[in-house]
């Protein structure tokens, strides 16, 4: 058997990215196992749930090196997480896959960590390429005060200048706030405003969308990829929802894709598997797990043995592999493996997702 | 002017979920100088279940019926299973009961509901009135009013009837209680179902604007609670004043300092307003002589 | 010459007044007692002097210096203590405990010789109990000096509140009721242990309305009604005074 | 109309009262008294139920009390004016006195109450303060008046003279006495013995834990014993 | 007979520290041992300002926040030893509870409690958004200690679980023995006194403002030292260690474990460190258990687990 760990936010303040990252491990560990394994060995999935507490991450991390004696982890559903995760992995030499956002997880590299999600800078990138290409230059951002928010929210500030773009109000929120209409009107009542982009996840955003559309702003309005789910139309209603812009991964267009698109086949029965399994449509987040577990397994066949330094090194010259995030390619150099042309700028038009050109 | 009102609207929205959260802590309170910190969790059932027994077909004001109740059932099951059986412990144990009760509801809402976060749909839809430039979402008005409701019911029950000063005698010398002939069991049953029922309905008033999900209650009961201590815990005016108070705060910070600080504000001013009224706002002195 | 004393004090509660213009001395040696009807005014009066209230007029005066609204711990530190009518014992600590904590003036030092147990600190814990127990002796409480002192009766946490305040080796002491709760011959314990203190030169004020008890060791009488002086003077007079009867003892145990 | 037969009570395992045998008929005075901490005090709460018994019984008009709890004892017609006063310092004199009728929430409250303020005065001067101000011996007026406003057929009295001016003391014996034209039954606790042994018709004494002499009150106050331990004549 | 509960204590202590290695089956559980030693010591602190002293707060994780952070920012931005930024976040942490606690010391109950939960959000709330300085909420890794390197050098040679287990073990412990000392002196003794009545303590001579302040400063510097050892051995620290939840978490350990004694807390840190573990056997369960395991010991063992057996084991009233 084949001992594999996972220490994920399936509760706590994450536990909206946590919850489809952990059934999907379980779905696809049972699937994998059902066809035999890899190699024909079986696959155990030793998973806990951390609470997106860093601390209790650690301990797992710990936990799964020391006492259960995995040959990979998978994990860490948010920065912090993953931030306490990469440091045991690093030390024991295991190889870890984190499932979260911050582009300082793999940069610097470091040898055993790789990641499956583009970086918020990525996604930072991919908005202000949309607004560059609408004549875009001054924006205002609302942004959620949790890790995901304030990462993206930095990240933004900091590649905004090479798209031009100047951001001239700069609001946040507590992840919990019941009315963001305080600060949409200090945005909107700011000179020159072409735009508005929120980062954030969880219903913050949704409740911006909303107060968004009370206040009658009327300025183009970004989200970020932390939304990119169905719940995120559904909760702020489609009429709220509508014209709204973000980048998304192949899986929320799955329909839309081009019969001969690589992702095509995987997001077809990823989507098709979790959706039957839980019944909960698919998420980018639940995708991100997918994609890691993917790309893991991939390696562990290929090392031929489930020996961590095999398996990192299997990794590491994973190259084409079609995820439901994008198609990943590492190097010793780059252990995301992703570029821009994974991400795709998606529209919400009538209660659907869209994609731009 | 119209950004003005417009973030004092805000903040009389957000001030209205304080409001109504900081209301529900009131009656337990009263009863037993326990501050319930399962109260949170009695909200988010409250939003929950509408949600689900709306999904399952319910007419919503049914669901909301039937999550007020079904809330208020599961307090009274609290107060007998883990408030009665401890009968006598210290304060400190019973509010860690308090907590230990939230962290099994949560666990318990989690597994019969979902992680996912849900709402339902507006009472009176989502066309917001407009007032000199500003908004306000019909919602707000059912939250405000909501909160205007529970609590003059309170102010009524503990100023104007018998029963409501046997919670409050309760509290005050539990022995004497019993001395007198009040069924303090009764007593302690009666306030964690009102106190439920009162969270569910906040639950169902403020799932609309705010969303739900199986851990919503933490942050709420949070504010709840520190509006409560702003206003003087147990008072239903404190609670009410106190609710709207950080509400505004919030908005008008928010509005004109730093969104990232508003929270910060809220709480600088419950420190100032403590330093010079310890009780709160109308928290009343303990008249206890030596 | 007057240890302490009592200038004009007034206090009035939401426009009340349960104390006015009251004044007397106290000599060291000297057993003064204050009577008067429920409400007159007698346990404010004693939560002016310790500082537990703040005077609304008038002054007290310790050892000629100036003691108004002074906090009860540097009262203490004057030599100024009390005992309550509302019980006020430490509920979780031992009996003997409570009478060790009359020391702290004595034994406390610093809390970082504390935190390390510097012998220092240790020699003048053990000062203190050796003490604590010898009263403890006096009050009848020997016996009792390990038990929790919320497990005792009323009338034993009197006296236990009595030898917490003599650990204090007071110059004035003052007693609200503290014969409360003790029947005539515990009451007559109490009498002679209180006249002891004084004859050590302590100044007792004593609130208390077994009469017995104040007619007997008293050297002074003052009695308030309405938190008013209406009398004053030695037990004889002032037991035989008409205002005082009418007010407070009543006609049968004027006699009695 | 209350018997304690063979009566034990414990704090955690330390046993205080070691089998009390003592009845009270009904109409009379019965008075217990004994050196402080003889178990006065845990009898009564004993018998009002607020202390839980660890052996043998009370009965209460032909009733056992075991298991029925204190606020049910009230409804019946035993009320218990406690130790150390136990009043509603929060709340105002006047609710204090309401709640004391809590059961019996009638038309009668309001001169119950009438007579209350007729025999403590001064609380009706001070209907509308905070219990918690008043005097230490305006409280215990407050305790007293409060347990009659119940209309008890027995009565529970815990010292009731405690801290009382000596013309107060005079007028509760009076009451107590005057409670038996009312046909209440009264137990009472005094360490004013002489005094309680004056309006009684019989006594108990209490030494640590157990009933060491009974009688008709004039003999007791009559015996020597008694005078010099008690009575300090 | 006191004497004996110090030096039990603090021979329990040192049995368990010192024994428990040798029943671990693999090198994860000086790990657990570490955590428990960690959160053993805010919580003895807690025990000295709410076990006796009876002030109750809501922000000790604030304290325990800037222990971690001066660990994380002093060697960087001052060139401190990491070491001695343990010894800057005490002081630090010393002056602030000194600084809040005269205002705030002076609320009762309740109201205290809310004061200290906002001072806490104060403290977490700059340490989330001041990113220049702290790196936000995704945390900052911090420095090593470079103790064990030491010891390497002189010859011991510990894994890196062994070493913090130990270290914290030792820090632990001289934690317990000052506060085991100051239980039996005349301040310890006072603060109780000031638990029963602060009128009465004012009236034998004791300075009660003062002598709550001294609590909450001393319990202050134990959650911070608590906090920098969490850091440097986490080599990593997110704001979340100043978080409303730990503090409450830190109440909670205490009051379980039985807020009024030192080993008591310490068992009740062990109890809420070790339980997670345990629980994961239960899957989605876990918080389900974790809620029905606090509300069953709090009502039979109501004054927290080890108060209430000594009692019961003692046979004294209830
Ligand atoms: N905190 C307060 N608030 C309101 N009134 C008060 C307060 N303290 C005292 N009083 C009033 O002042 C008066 C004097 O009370 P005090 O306790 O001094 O009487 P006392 O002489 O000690 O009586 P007793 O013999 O019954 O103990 C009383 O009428 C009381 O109601
Ligand atoms: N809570 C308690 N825990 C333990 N022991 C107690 C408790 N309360 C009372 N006792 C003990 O029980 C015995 C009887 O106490 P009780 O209060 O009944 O005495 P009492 O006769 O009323 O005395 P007093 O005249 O002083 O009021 C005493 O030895 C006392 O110490
Ligand atoms: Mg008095
Ligand atoms: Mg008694």
């Amino acid at each position: 058997e084949i001992r594999i760990g996972a220490s994920i936010s399936a509760t706590g303040p994450a536990a909206f990215l946590g919850d489809p990252e952990l059934k999907t491990l379980e779905m696809l560990v049972e699937e994998l196992n059902a066809k035999g394994g890899i190699n024909g060995e079986e696959i155990v999935l030793v998973a806990y749930d951390d609470n997106g507490d860093p601390n209790k991450a650690r301990t797992f991390a710990t936990r799964l090196v020391e006492d259960d004696e995995v040959v990979a982890i998978i994990g860490g559903t948010t920065t912090g997480t993953t931030m306490s995760i990469l440091a045991v992995a690093e030390d024991a030499e295991i190889p870890f896959i984190s499932l979260a956002g911050a582009i300082d997880i793999i940069d610097p590299v470091k040898p055993f960590t790789f990641k499956t999600p583009h970086t918020d800078r990525m996604a930072c990138q991919k908005i202000f390429e949309d607004m560059q290409k609408n004549a875009i230059t001054k924006i205002g951002m609302i942004s959620g005060t949790d890790g995901f928010g304030a990462s993206m929210q930095a990240q933004c500030k900091a590649v905004a200048p090479d798209y031009g773009i100047e951001i001239v109000a700069d609001e946040t929120y507590d992840p919990k706030d019941a009315d963001m209409t305080a600060q949409l009107t200090k945005i909107k009542g700011t000179e020159g405003v072409q735009a508005v982009l929120n980062p954030g996840f969880g219903q913050g955003p949704s409740i911006v969308t909303r107060n968004y559309k009370q206040l009658d702003v009327g300025l183009p309005f970004y989200q970020s990829h932390g939304v990119a789910s169905d719940g995120f139309i559904e909760l702020a209603g489609a009429e709220a929802a509508e014209g709204v812009r973000l980048p998304g991964t192949a899986l929320l267009v799955a329909g839309l894709l081009a019969a001969d698109d690589p992702q095509k086949p995987v997001v077809d029965a990823y989507k098709a598997a979790f959706e039957e399994k839980t019944g909960t449509p698919v998420g980018t987040f639940g995708g991100y797990a997918h994609d890691a577990f993917l790309i893991l397994t991939d390696a562990i066949a290929r090392a031929g043995e489930a020996e961590p330094a095999a398996i990192r090194d299997a990794i590491e010259a994973t190259t084409g592999l079609a995820g439901t995030t994008g198609v990943y390619s590492f190097t010793a150099e780059d252990h995301l493996g992703l570029d821009l042309s994974a991400f795709r700028m998606l529209e919400i038009k009538g209660g659907q997702w869209t994609l731009v050109e | 002017m119209s950004e003005l009102l417009q973030f004092l609207l805000s903040g009389v929205t957000v001030g209205a979920v304080y409001a109504l959260v900081a209301l529900g802590f009131t009656i337990i309170y009263n009863a037993s100088d326990v501050v319930n910190f399962a109260q949170g969790e009695f909200v988010m059932l409250g939003g929950m279940i509408t949600v689900f027994a709306h999904a399952a077909g319910a007419p919503l004001p049914l669901a909301a019926l039937a999550a007020v109740v079904a809330t208020a059932g599961l307090g009274v099951a609290m107060n007998k299973l883990a408030i009665e059986p401890a009968r006598g412990a210290p304060v400190v144990s019973l509010v860690i009961i308090t907590i230990g009760a939230s962290i099994f509801i949560r666990g318990a809402a989690q597994l019969v509901f979902d992680k996912q976060i849900h709402s339902f749909p507006a009472f009176s839809g989502d066309d917001p009135f407009r007032i000199l430039g500003a908004t306000i979402l019909p919602q707000s008005l059912w939250v405000i009013g909501g909160a205007v409701a529970v609590f003059i019911g309170l102010w009524l029950f503990f100023t104007r009837t018998l029963l409501g000063r046997a919670v409050l005698a309760t509290s005050n010398n539990r022995l004497a209680a019993q001395l007198v002939g009040i069924n303090t069991p009764f007593v302690m049953t009666l306030s964690f179902a009102l106190s439920a029922g009162i969270g569910a309905l906040a639950g169902v008033l403020v799932t609309p604007i705010t969303m739900t999900s199986y851990d919503v209650g933490l942050a709420l009961a949070l504010k709840g609670f520190a509006a409560a201590m702003l206003g003087g815990m147990g008072n239903p005016k404190g609670a009410l004043v106190g609710g709207l108070c950080l509400g505004l705060l919030e908005g008008l910070t928010a509005g004109y300092i730093s969104s990232q600080y508003k929270d910060a504000a809220a709480f600088i001013v419950i420190l100032a307003v403590l330093f010079f009224l310890p009780q709160g706002l109308f928290g009343r002195k303990s008249t206890d002589r030596v | 010459m007057t240890l302490l004393s009592i200038e004009g004090l007034g206090i009035s509660f939401g426009g009340v007044r349960a104390v006015h213009d009251v004044s007397f001395g106290v000599r060291p040696g000297e057993i003064v007692s204050v009577i008067g009807p429920n409400g007159a005014g007698k346990t404010t009066l004693f939560n002016m002097i310790s500082g537990v209230y703040q005077p609304g007029a008038g002054k007290v005066v310790l050892e000629g210096e100036d003691v108004t609204a002074m906090s009860p711990h540097l009262l203490a530190r004057r030599g100024m203590c009390r005992t309550f009518q509302n019980l006020q014992v430490f509920q979780t600590m031992t009996v003997l405990e409570n009478v060790i904590s009359g020391y702290h003036l004595q034994e406390s030092g610093s809390v970082l010789a504390d935190l390390l147990n510097l012998p220092a600190s240790r020699r003048r814990a053990r000062a203190a109990e050796e003490g604590a127990r010898a009263l403890l002796g006096r009050v009848g409480l020997e016996r009792a000096a390990e038990r929790e002192a919320g497990s005792l009766s009323y009338g034993s946490l009197k006296r236990l509140e009595i030898a917490r305040a003599m650990a204090l080796k007071p110059k004035v002491l003052l007693l609200d009721e503290p014969a409360a709760g003790c029947n005539a011959v515990e009451t007559e314990e109490i009498d002679h242990l209180i006249a002891e203190i004084a004859a050590s030169g302590v100044a007792i004020l004593l609130v208390e309305h077994d009469m017995k008890m104040v007619m007997r060791i008293s050297n002074h009488i003052v009695v308030l009604d309405h938190g008013e002086k209406i009398a004053e003077g030695d037990p004889a007079s002032v037991s035989r005074n008409p205002a005082v009867i009418a007010a407070y003892l009543g006609a049968e145990d004027a006699a009695g | 109309m209350l018997l304690v037969e063979g009566l034990r009570a414990r704090y955690g395992r330390i046993e205080v009262l070691h089998g009390i045998d003592l009845a009270v008929n009904s109409g009379e005075i019965v008075t217990v008294i004994g050196a402080n901490g003889a178990g006065k005090t845990t009898l009564l709460r004993c018998l009002s139920g607020v202390h839980p018994v660890a052996g043998g019984s009370v009965t209460f008009r032909g009733e056992g009390m075991a298991g029925v709890p204190a606020w049910r004892r009230v409804g019946r017609g035993l009320a218990q004016s406690p130790e150390g006063r136990q009043i509603f310092t929060n709340l105002t004199v006047e609710e204090n006195l309401r709640l004391g009728a809590y059961l019996f929430a009638d038309g009668r409250v309001e001169k119950d109450m009438e007579d209350a303020f007729q025999m403590f005065p001064i609380l009706k001067e001070k209907r509308n303060l905070a219990a918690g101000g008043l005097s230490g011996g305006q409280q215990q007026m407050l305790a007293m008046a409060r347990a009659l406003m119940g209309r008890p057929s027995c009565l529970l009295l815990d010292e009731p003279s405690m801290g009382l001016a000596p013309i107060i003391v005079a007028q509760i014996f009076d009451v107590v006495k005057g409670l038996k034209a009312l046909d209440v039954t009264v137990l009472l606790v005094e360490q004013n013995a002489y005094g309680a042994l004056k309006i009684a018709d019989r006594g108990y004494v209490m030494e640590t834990g157990r009933i060491t002499m009974e009688g008709p009150a004039a003999e007791l106050i009559a015996d020597p014993r008694i005078r010099e331990a008690y009575l300090g004549i | 007979m006191r004497l004996t509960v110090k030096s039990a204590t603090l021979l329990g202590l040192v049995a368990l520290i010192a024994l428990a290695p040798l029943f671990f089956p693999s090198g994860f559980y000086y790990r657990v041992g570490a955590l428990i030693f960690v959160n053993g010591l805010a919580v003895t602190g807690i025990v000295i300002l709410t076990g006796w002293a009876g002030q109750i707060s809501l922000g000790h994780a604030g304290f325990a926040g800037i222990g971690a952070y001066a660990c994380a920012l002093a060697p960087v931005h001052w060139g401190l030893h990491p070491a001695l930024a343990v010894v800057l976040g005490a002081g630090v942490s010393a002056v602030l509870a000194w600084l809040v606690g005269r205002p705030i010391l002076r609320l009762k109950g309740y109201y205290l409690a809310v004061a200290s939960l906002g001072m806490g959000i104060l403290i977490s709330m700059v340490l989330n958004n001041e990113r220049a300085l702290t790196r936000g909420p995704d945390g900052i890794e911090v420095a090593e200690l470079g103790l064990r390197a030491v010891l390497k050098d002189a010859g011991l040679e510990l894994s890196n679980g062994q070493f913090w287990y130990f270290l914290c073990g030792l820090v632990l412990l001289a934690g317990a023995w000052l506060a085991l000392n100051l239980h039996d002196s005349p301040t310890g003794r006072a603060l109780r006194a000031l638990h029963g009545s602060e009128v009465a303590a004012r009236t034998v001579g004791m300075d009660v403002a003062r002598l709550k302040l001294q609590a909450f400063v001393i319990s202050a510097v134990y959650a911070s030292v608590s906090g920098s050892l969490l850091a440097l051995q986490n080599k990593f620290i997110t704001p979340d260690v100043a978080g409303f939840m730990h503090s409450v978490e830190m109440v909670t350990m205490a009051v379980l474990g039985g807020v009024g004694s030192v080993f008591g807390a310490i068992f009740g840190a062990a109890v809420l460190t070790l339980l997670p573990q345990v629980l994961t056997v239960f899957a989605e369960y876990e918080q389900l258990v974790l809620g029905a395991v606090m509300v069953l010991v709090m009502i039979f063992l109501r004054e927290g687990v080890v108060p209430s057996i000594l009692r019961k084991i003692r046979g004294g009233g209830e």
